[in-house]
């Protein structure tokens, strides 16, 4: 058996296509590292380079290994097939196990998926825990555009996104509608734009130049024109002339749809009698001014901020001023519907401030 | 064991090909129960990530369930599977006519539950203005699965009328009764469906 | 008589008397053999556990009731 | 007689029953488990030759990058039921309702499957659900593509409502075929074929059947809630009402994922029988294969969310999908192995089955390594939602479950019709076929991490070159299709007469006649060992005796 086996199936040939697979497997292992991502694709942020460290390292494992098991398959079709002069009822070598050979198999990719593991581990914590300290940025999908806020900056940004380069960016993303994705190939990030739900990433833009937004979930008919721009600005006076220029073409639309989700509202000055104005406006289809238990959609809030009966809103925060400014911006999903945030409201920071005043005033 | 002391059906083996044609049903109906756990999972699973998601359960506006008038329903289902239990073991042991009183007890108390459900819900949509479409998740996630397995304890009902009807017919004998065993194991399968949705409805 | 404390009072006792027979019955069918009974042994120590949990919220220790207005 | 009497519910005993004579209770409604293979298969081919049409629309479609051949919303519609439809309407049904059928029975030695009549109603709900997928096009078809996340799935016309019901209903099929097969295994095994004696074909039906019969209720539950909530307004997946769509994301790919395992284990059985047969080899590593077909398919139901990187997860929850996909590898990385340990040494026929068994493993390889990429969630964040994705899963679906079931048919058609395929054709169908293939799918993955997303009737004019290449390549692999077509047909007149066993295979459904009696059985055989051993007497005892003494023929075709 030993014999035959050395005869048929380790002979010369098997070592020399065993040598040549080996070369080939190096080349594109050499392929993988050396070819220039970059130039097809810019590397627009910090862990960019990284997330395409990832794919190399899979590529060249991967390539290298497929080059192994097709040559293999090509080679054993050639070498091992049954030729025209031989018995028809030969039978090939009649081996049914190897026990050192399936654990080997077994192992290496085991250690592969160990290795593997910790390497992508490691540089999504990477990703996830880019700083938090720099510019935070809202982007909400619509049917089918984009739309931006930025801290200081009243209303919604219908312009391309700008960003300065090497600051921080925390980005939260959501949706107006349905489902959307933000994806910057350049930056390798993506994620989906979940309506009723805030999802953060966070990049350090560190490559100047301007780049492709594009919407990778299925919204609708114009779904592949959903496209917008992602400006890397390196020039920051620049960037200022942007930002400025958004502000004081936001200044008045300012109130109509207003910052929400993030950050604090300053309560400070809130004029209860504008509240009450707001509320008939706004809210009054679905909260009476009355006792907790008189329900029109929502409870009756009268005394909302006094009642010692119900010391905590819905969400389960203490009611106070400021728990009570957080529902109003950034709504509640409840049950009997849902209570609009400010941005679906249409009211702004200033109105949430009145309108705070207004329940804290009724007692 | 497979069927090899069936190679020859001829010599009329009936007993031996009784016991494995049961086999088979036997495995099949437990894996369609298998399947039916899987589907009142799923929707459990829909239910408990609904209900995580919200900051608040039962949502503002709706009271938390009445946990004791469910109680005492819940007490009808369980006790409707005792009977059932003793209805399958007085045949087992050739006492028919207990059996039929016991089935026709499992039958009534099935019944009574589904009219206690019917209450409930009648008592939930009328006072609490609590309705399946227009009450958010929580009307969704509760009006689904319990009409689900109310759906269930409808068909177990019927299911037991027909098994009563027919052991009264002379379908079953002393031996061979496996109607009445996928019978038993539906209506057990219903009762501890119940368990799980009679915790986590009211008691979490 | 109040309504809420009857249907309670027979949860409980119906609770007790449910979980003693299923837990009976649990006990003089251990060794039967077989998958069926293996099946019902697994349901009835669940039927058990349900009434069980349903006396426990028939005496008010699990679950809420609504509050007396 | 009295054992009919005591056996009308169904089972073994069924099959002492005449044989039925007329048309309609023979071939159409009939109990048979070979007729409902079958069945099984040619109403999944012509789902094929339709959603197939579809594919070429998309690729037409795709020749311009401004497209310009059907509009956006019909674009939408296209690949929305072309996904359905292969997987729901073609590769599932083929391979287990299929192959399973047909193949399952005659290999454990068992006259038909342990419930004949709720295999004719579990084939029967096929067609159905077939129609009502197809004739949504009439009322607007669903857009939202194969995954129909809401809420985009939740607007629309009453379309996206018949696509629930329709993969509602070949979900219960699917179910219970699952059931079906599970008790068959277990239960009805001829004397003497233990677990470790079952052919592969076999092992991988039985770790199928638990993926049917679990997953596919769990995706059931999914799509009643979306009906429900379409069509009377109960709030599961809505935001605004209360809902969650990412919940519907959580119960869709808790069935998906599990669902590419449908797909493809039952062709790992099919090539984990071509490959010995051809190559006179045992199979390498026989107890290997089966317990890692059984470990991807428990695997297979904890990795879903990994479809799901972007949705906005804890990410804390993510990460032992991404680890647990990569574990999936482990046991795949066993399966190519052993395949390629068992070419080695062998006497290797390269028959038309043989190459496409050998296509299989070398498309389906490559679809498992750009799993890795797809598993790692920080590349995914890159390509999710890409052409990537419609790269990957292709090499996994077409690549890995068509080329398989190509190879099956080509391996059992002399089985099921007594006549052989023709071999020249065969060749010219796995060539163009398998370049065509290539041609089609590998420049996607390249588009897709250049940022080209799926889903999309346009897109940016700097990916035309390599759409266009697709696109003639799938012509190409079209025409490679349309051989086999071709050749069945024409082979189902002119092929040379098969004989029982023409590819000397040594399971038991080639120690039977071909096509097989209508009991399969008149004796049941006895096993006293594994089907590979070529070197060896045959294992079986007691077969029909004018079958068991014939010499083992070379395989047709073969040089």
């Amino acid at each position: 058996m030993a014999e035959n086996r050395q005869a048929v199936g380790f002979g010369r040939g098997f070592w020399i296509a065993t040598a040549v697979l080996t070369v080939v497997a190096a080349g594109s292992v050499y392929f993988w590292y050396t070819l220039p991502i970059s130039n097809a694709l810019p590397e627009a942020i910090l862990t960019a380079r990284q997330i395409d460290d990832l794919f190399r390292f899979m590529a060249a494992v991967g390539s290298a290994l497929y080059v192994f098991i097709f040559g293999y398959i090509v080679y054993f079709a050639i070498a091992f097939r049954a030729k025209k002069g031989d018995d028809p009822n030969a039978i090939g070598v009649q081996v049914h196990d190897n026990v050192r050979l399936e654990v080997l198999w077994t192992i290496l990719p085991a250690l592969f998926v160990v290795l593997l593991s910790i390497i992508s581990v490691k540089i999504w914590y990477e990703i996830t825990l880019q700083p938090a300290n720099g510019l935070v940025v809202e982007a909400i999908g619509h049917k089918w555009y984009y739309t931006f806020r930025y801290p200081q900056v009243h209303g919604e940004i219908t312009d391309e996104m700008h960003v300065p380069l090497g600051v921080p960016v925390t980005l939260n993303v959501t949706s107006s509608d349905v489902i959307h994705s933000f994806w910057v190939p350049a930056m390798r990030l993506k994620t989906d734009m979940v309506p009723g739900m805030v999802t953060t990433i966070r990049f350090t833009p560190v490559r100047p130049g301007r780049y492709q937004i594009i919407c990778t979930q299925f919204c609708g008919t114009q779904h592949a024109e959903m496209n917008k721009q992602v400006f890397v600005i390196e020039d920051r006076p620049a960037y200022d002339a942007w930002f400025h220029s958004w502000q004081a073409k936001n200044a008045n639309a300012s109130d109509a749809v207003a910052t929400a989700s993030t950050g604090t509202v300053a309560l400070a000055g809130g004029d209860a009698k504008a509240g009450q104005a707001t509320f008939q406006a706004k809210c009054s289809a679905c909260h009476a001014i009355g006792p907790y238990s008189q329900r029109l959609v929502g409870p009756g809030l009268k005394d909302v901020l006094h009642d010692p009966s119900h010391p905590s809103l819905v969400d389960g925060d203490a009611a106070t001023p400021a728990n009570v400014a957080k529902i109003l911006q950034q709504g509640y999903k409840g049950d009997m519907g849902q209570m609009p945030s400010a941005q679906m409201n249409a009211i702004g920071d200033k109105d949430i401030a009145n309108l705070v005043a207004y329940l804290n005033s009724l007692k | 064991m497979p069927h090899g002391a069936v190679a020859d059906p001829d010599e009329g083996q009936v007993d031996q090909l009784y016991a494995e044609t049961r086999q088979l049903r036997l495995q099949g109906f437990l894996l369609f129960l298998v399947s039916d756990v899987v589907l009142f999972s799923s929707f459990i699973f829909a239910y408990l990530y609904l209900r995580n998601t919200l900051p608040a359960w039962p949502p503002p506006g709706i009271n938390r369930l009445d946990v004791g008038f469910a109680a005492f329903n819940s007490v009808v289902l369980f006790g409707s599977g005792v009977t059932m239990h003793y209805a399958l073991e007085s045949w087992k042991h050739g006492k028919f006519a207990r059996y039929a009183n016991f089935l026709i007890a499992t039958i009534v108390l099935g019944a009574a539950f589904l009219a206690g459900q019917g209450y409930e819900y009648t008592n939930l949509y009328m006072r609490e203005h609590v309705s399946w479409s227009g009450s958010g998740a929580f009307g969704a996630s509760f009006f689904t699965l319990t009409g689900m397995h109310g759906f269930h304890v409808f068909v177990g009902v019927c299911y037991l009328t027909v098994l009563l009807l027919q052991s009264c017919a002379g379908v079953y004998t002393k031996e061979k009764y496996f109607g009445l065993t996928a019978g038993t194991l539906y209506w057990h399968f219903v009762d501890v469906i119940w368990v799980v949705l009679f915790s986590i409805f009211y008691l979490i | 008589m109040d309504f809420a404390v009857l249907e309670r009072s027979v949860a409980v006792v119906g609770g007790v008397l449910v979980a003693f027979v299923s837990a009976y019955a649990l006990y003089k069918d251990w060794k039967t053999p077989g998958l069926d009974n293996q099946v019902f042994k697994v349901m009835l120590f669940l039927l058990a556990v349900g009434a069980v949990l349903a006396t426990l919220a028939g005496l008010g220790v699990l679950g809420n009731f609504p509050k007396a207005a | 007689m009295a054992v009919q009497a005591a056996h009308a519910g169904g089972g073994i005993a069924d099959h002492i029953h005449p044989e039925p004579q007329g048309f309609i209770r023979r071939y159409v409604f009939s109990i048979d488990h070979k007729i409902i293979g079958i069945q099984y298969m040619i109403t999944g081919f012509v789902f094929f030759i339709l959603s197939g049409l579809l594919a070429e629309t998309i690729r037409v479609q795709l020749m311009n990058h401004a497209g310009g051949f059907v509009s956006n919303d019909t674009y939408n519609e296209v690949y929305t039921v072309h996904g359905s439809a292969m997987v729901w309407l073609v590769i599932i049904p083929i391979v287990t309702g299929g192959f399973g059928n047909f193949v399952m029975p005659l290999q454990i030695g068992a006259r038909d499957v342990a419930f004949p009549w709720l295999n004719m109603l579990s084939f029967w709900m096929f067609p159905v659900a077939g129609l009502l997928l197809f004739s949504s096009f009439l009322v607007g078809a669903p857009v939202a593509g194969w995954t129909e996340y809401p809420p985009i799935s939740l607007e629309g016309g009453v379309g996206t409502s018949m696509w629930c019901a329709a993969i509602f209903l070949i979900g219960v099929s699917s179910t219970l075929t699952g059931i079906n097969f599970i008790v068959t295994i277990m239960q009805m095994r001829a004397p003497g074929m233990t677990f470790t004696r079952m052919p592969l074909f076999v092992w991988a039906q039985l770790a199928t059947a638990p993926l049917s019969m679990v997953a596919t209720t769990a995706l059931a539950a999914a799509l009643a809630a979306l009906f429900i909530e379409r069509q009377f307004g109960v709030p599961f997946y809505d935001p605004t009402k209360g809902g969650s769509p990412v919940l519907w994301q959580h119960m869709f790919w808790f069935y998906s994922h599990p669902a590419v395992y449908i797909m493809v284990l039952p062709v790992f059985g099919i090539v984990s029988e071509i490959l010995p047969t051809f190559s006179r080899k045992p199979i390498f590593g026989y107890k290997m294969i089966a317990f890692s077909s059984m470990a991807i398919a428990l695997v297979g139901f904890m990795v879903w969310a990994h479809h799901m990187f972007t949705s906005g997860l804890a990410p804390y929850l993510q990460l032992p999908f991404m680890i647990l996909t990569y574990v999936v590898a482990v046991p795949t990385g066993v399966k190519i192995f052993s395949w390629l340990a068992t070419l080695w040494g062998g006497k290797i026929h390269l028959t038309t089955a043989m190459l496409f068994a050998l296509g299989f493993l070398a498309l389906f390889t490559l679809g498992g390594i750009t799993g890795i990429f797809l598993a790692a969630i920080p590349y995914d964040l890159h390509i999710h939602g890409t052409y990537f994705v419609v790269g990957h899963f292709h090499y996994v679906l077409v690549g890995g479950s068509l080329t398989g079931i190509f190879a099956g048919i080509y391996y059992w058609f002399p089985k099921m019709s007594g006549r052989m395929m023709n071999e020249t054709l065969g060749k010219w169908n796995f060539a163009l076929f398998f370049i065509g293939f290539n041609g089609t799918f590998l420049p996607m993955h390249w588009l897709g991490i250049l940022g080209m997303p799926r889903w999309v009737p346009q897109y940016d004019p700097q990916f035309e070159f390599w759409n266009r290449f697709a696109s003639v390549s799938s012509f190409v692999m079209t025409f490679g299709i349309l051989l086999f077509f071709v050749n069945v047909i024409w082979s189902l007149r002119n092929g040379k007469k098969a004989g029982a066993n023409p590819w000397g295979a040594r399971t038991l459904e080639w120690q039977l006649p071909s096509p097989p009696h209508y009991y399969n059985f008149k004796h049941i055989p006895n096993v006293y060992g594994l089907p590979y051993d070529f070197s060896l007497p045959l294992p079986y005892k007691g077969l029909d005796e004018e079958l068991t003494d014939s010499p083992a023929p070379v395989p047709a075709g073969s040089h």
